[in-house]
């Protein structure tokens, strides 16, 4: 296979700015969420407006923040305020996306943050949920970006850090979460998923550039629901690679 | 977790916390110019039978020019939350109002309003009672998106018994406490010092409780001494109060607190108020006054006329420099 | 008797100024209790933190506030924010004294601000609680200012809109509310009142100047506990009047 | 309203409403200069076994010159409120966390935390979790004066099973709703930019949760950017996020968040945070680094001085103007 004009962080990058619709509100966090924000902005989505977890509203994301809470975050924003308003307006119903990461992913989405093991005698100890639980409570469509591997897509997770699907059809209500929110995408160096509306388990859309889709069951380490039509997401454009290299990430700290 | 208490007032705006969710989603995230004129706002987006607050109170930063626009169109059968001074009086006295989540209406220093003794003891206004800071509450809760609030206030009191809070047993300590229901707004109404097209506002001085309304309303109109650019608001993002996509209409009122004050912008004027005070005495003498000052007038530009530059220049001079 | 050389206002300003300890903190709300914390701090009491339910604390009360919210009640304060942090600071705990109005008090303190006559078909509609209600539920010690007369010192009051003691001994804790708490003073243009600390019922301190106990009891309409030694309230001072006069009510909104 | 789920997480710090009014009532109320040293302050106000908190983050606006003091002075079985970076790490790589309120301690861009592994696999740190908001809640709980607070995260998850909240049944909808625990701090510590004598505090900025921890804080420390006259604050009081009725302790502490950043200030040092995960990684190199930074050197002034005047004007020169 011949060299790639883009490597797997800036395919996963456009990937994700692509799922954002403009005129929406997304919850972004620190990483690849940030650049995938940035870069929509300055594609299709100039109304996309970022919300960051410690109070930045509305910022421009000129230069690329490297803290949830740090001062590009706020940068020339509309509000700075403080966490709690941010996952109070994310409770309240204002907040369309949210970014995920994990450790682990199971077929309903539930990803794990917290620990590799038991939790009173851990294998792995993790950072911890963060501000992922609130946000897979609250946002209204969540997207979360891993990396794919039977490792990672498992059947159960050591350990339900952030909210998915639970259980399948229903939990999250009959759990007390806001009705109408939960898993949306998940994005990752090998394929596009989403969740069947009935079942609510993790189906495959798309499959990255030159990825087949038995490559991707075979990564999978759960059975993986297939769309009837499975389309090929297309690689990064020469624009997208252009306004990430050139102005997203001047300073190559992600790609 | 036993409840120990059922207050016995009417919920008269459950809430439905799922619904303000949806209804928040699909308000427009884009930043678009919201100015109108206060016909235009209360047109648009108060409609009879709504369910409205104002903040902070009538003789202190008060939206009034967009109290008198309702009063103008005749928006009836209001419901409204209950803590106001002047422009509540000015509700009450048009007749406007069908029911009060009520806390404290009167004239302040000049005493009980004679508005609402006529509406309450009439019994064309029910009255469910609250504490000040019950109401505000109420608005928090809201604005965090939760349908309750736990608080310390109205315990032990008829003012709970004629609330529609609840007394529950605190599952970590067994005592008992209060919890408050979450009261969202049909329509906020808030004049503030500064805000742009959009709907970023600004406030100087003491913000009462104009951050949790904001958050509690479903629609939210604010209407603004000033006009500014929203390179102003980027310059100091921590000024933002409440961000754009809370306001569905900004309206440019300048005095638009008069007769009340502005803090840092103008004085209240003082024998304007005593004036209403007057005239609130009977319904013939407050018809007159609501006819001099609000329906025999277009606009918020007609009453500054009628008030006069010169007044105005003197409530603005009287500001300590 | 002759002319007094000062006003039943300005007696109970000075009564209520003296009430309160330097270096704590005071609920204050419109009217004299404004006047006697501004009186307060230029005679006894230089550290006493002035807070306003609508936002404003550490104000110096130059001139007098006419309203809780207006500008007066954040001049030159240390903070200005909003009611909700104010009433939750005195929830905390870190108000010592409030003041407390009504149309009606019951030997236990309660107060009646709602409604004289039954509250579904009203004799009077009274403004309500306002903040009252808050500040007799979480301030440690409320000081009551009212005129005395036996239709406003009742048996028992139409409508709890304050808590006092509520029924006795016990019972505000019993409810929930903050131990410790409760009615301190009541201040009269005819007396200083206490509660026994046993029973939680009022008794009389002090009497006005040129005031007799048999007249405080016969304006009273319920059974007024006595202390062992009544002691006459000493008369505002000329230093308390000059200063009343010439610096706190400038323009004589009040006295 | 029945409790439908109970947390089996320890509740490391048992809310005690009532003692907490206690405390607050017999904190002093005059204007006292409470300017002292990150030694002394240290010294007076944290003991062993205490339940501290820091704010922001290890990264932004971070008390960092007092967590250096309290590793220096060795301040040993603390109980943590655990939302951190670069503070925390330092912490749990000191070996002086005993137990932690748990929701993120990694290093954000770098990874995760070689120190929290370490300690919370060999099982001499105990984990109780909860989320980023969820820990904030609890503060704005203890803030608010109440037991707990209503909300609608962690529900249906292990992150809730693990931790001291509870589910019950709302009252009023009927619905299942999570109730966390207020959570009151022995030990406040924040970082902000101006500070006076008495221990007035402004941010500019987000302000994260400084809010609510400083008024959920027993005991709090200020350290500021830069002390400043009282008259500064009186001319501008609406900037006032903490009353210095909060505060025992004002440190002067320029450069007080490095390496983190301090917004409008200075940037943050990478390249020392680079070498600080690098050394991380084991125990005898991280010692090397915590002997280098901290134990060789007696107070802030020091520290600073081994940075060096023309690193900290670096980092100030690339804040964008």
């Amino acid at each position: 296979m011949t060299e790639l004009p883009y490597n797997p962080n800036e395919l996963l990058i456009c990937t994700a700015s692509r799922v954002m619709e403009d005129g929406t509100t997304a919850f972004i966090g620190t990483g690849i969420p940030m650049l995938a924000g940035a870069l929509a902005q300055k594609m299709h989505a100039p109304n996309l407006v970022s919300i960051f977890e410690f109070g930045g509203t509305g910022a421009i994301l000129e230069d690329l923040p490297l803290a949830v809470g740090e001062r590009r975050s706020f940068h020339r924003a509309l509000a700075a305020s403080g966490i709690l308003d941010i996952v109070e307006t994310a409770q309240r119903g204002f907040v369309e996306y949210g970014f995920l990461g994990g450790a682990q992913i199971d077929p309903y989405g539930n990803l794990n943050s917290t620990v590799i093991g038991d939790h009173a005698n851990p294998k792995v100890r993790l950072p911890g949920s963060g501000g992922g639980n609130d946000v897979g409570s609250h946002c209204w469509r969540t997207i979360a970006i891993m990396s794919h591997g039977k490792r990672r897509f498992v059947e159960k997770v050591d350990f339900i850090t952030t909210p998915g699907y639970l259980s399948g059809p229903g939990a999250r209500e009959a759990a007390g979460l806001p009705p109408g929110t939960g898993p949306y995408r998940v994005v990752t160096n090998l394929a596009v998923m989403g969740y069947h509306p009935d079942s609510k388990r993790m189906i495959l859309l798309q499959t990255q550039p030159g990825v087949s889709v038995d490559q991707v069951i075979e990564e999978t380490g759960f059975e993986l629901l297939i769309a009837d039509q499975v389309t090929e997401n297309p690689p990064p454009t020469a624009e997208e690679l252009r306004i990430l290299r050139e102005e997203v990430d001047r300073d190559k700290f992600y790609i | 977790m036993k409840v120990l208490q059922n207050g016995i007032g009417e919920m008269l705006q459950p809430p439905d916390l799922n619904a303000f969710r949806a209804w928040n989603r699909a308000k427009p995230k884009g930043l678009i110019d919201k100015r109108v004129s206060e016909a235009e706002a209360v047109e648009r987006f108060i409609k009879d039978g709504d369910y409205i607050g104002t903040e902070l109170y009538g003789t202190v930063r008060c939206p009034q020019s967009l109290v008198n626009e309702i009063v103008r169109q005749g928006k009836k059968d209001l419901r409204v939350a209950g803590q106001g001074v002047y422009e509540l009086d000015i509700l009450l006295a048009s007749g406007l109002v069908k029911a009060l989540d009520h806390t404290y209406i009167g004239m302040e220093v000049y005493g009980i309003s004679h508005a609402l003794r006529r509406e309450v003891e009439s019994g064309r206004v029910t009255c469910v009672e609250w504490s000040n800071a019950g109401i505000a509450w109420r608005f928090k809760a809201a604005a965090m998106g939760v349908p309750f609030i736990p608080v310390r206030s109205m315990l032990g009191t008829d003012t709970l018994k004629y609330s529609a809070a609840k007394v529950v047993e605190d599952p970590f300590t067994g005592d008992p406490i209060a919890l408050l229901p979450a009261l969202i707004l049909d329509v906020g109404l808030i004049h503030v010092h500064r805000a742009d097209q959009y709907g970023n506002a600004q406030i100087d001085g003491i913000s009462g409780f104009a951050f949790e309304m904001a958050r509690a309303s479903k629609r939210l109109l604010i209407s603004a001494e000033e006009i500014v650019d929203t390179e102003l608001i980027r310059s100091q993002p921590d000024r933002t109060i409440i961000p754009y996509y809370l306001t569905d209409a900004v309206i440019h009122a300048p005095f638009g607190s008069h007769p009340g004050e502005m803090a840092y912008v103008y004085e209240r004027d003082e024998p304007h108020i005593k004036a209403w005070v007057e005239a609130s005495k009977t319904p013939e003498t407050a018809a007159v006054y609501l006819d001099k000052y609000i329906h025999n007038l277009h606009d918020h530009a007609e009453y500054l006329a009628l008030i006069g530059q010169e007044r105005l220049d003197q409530l603005k001079d009287m500001v300590p420099r």
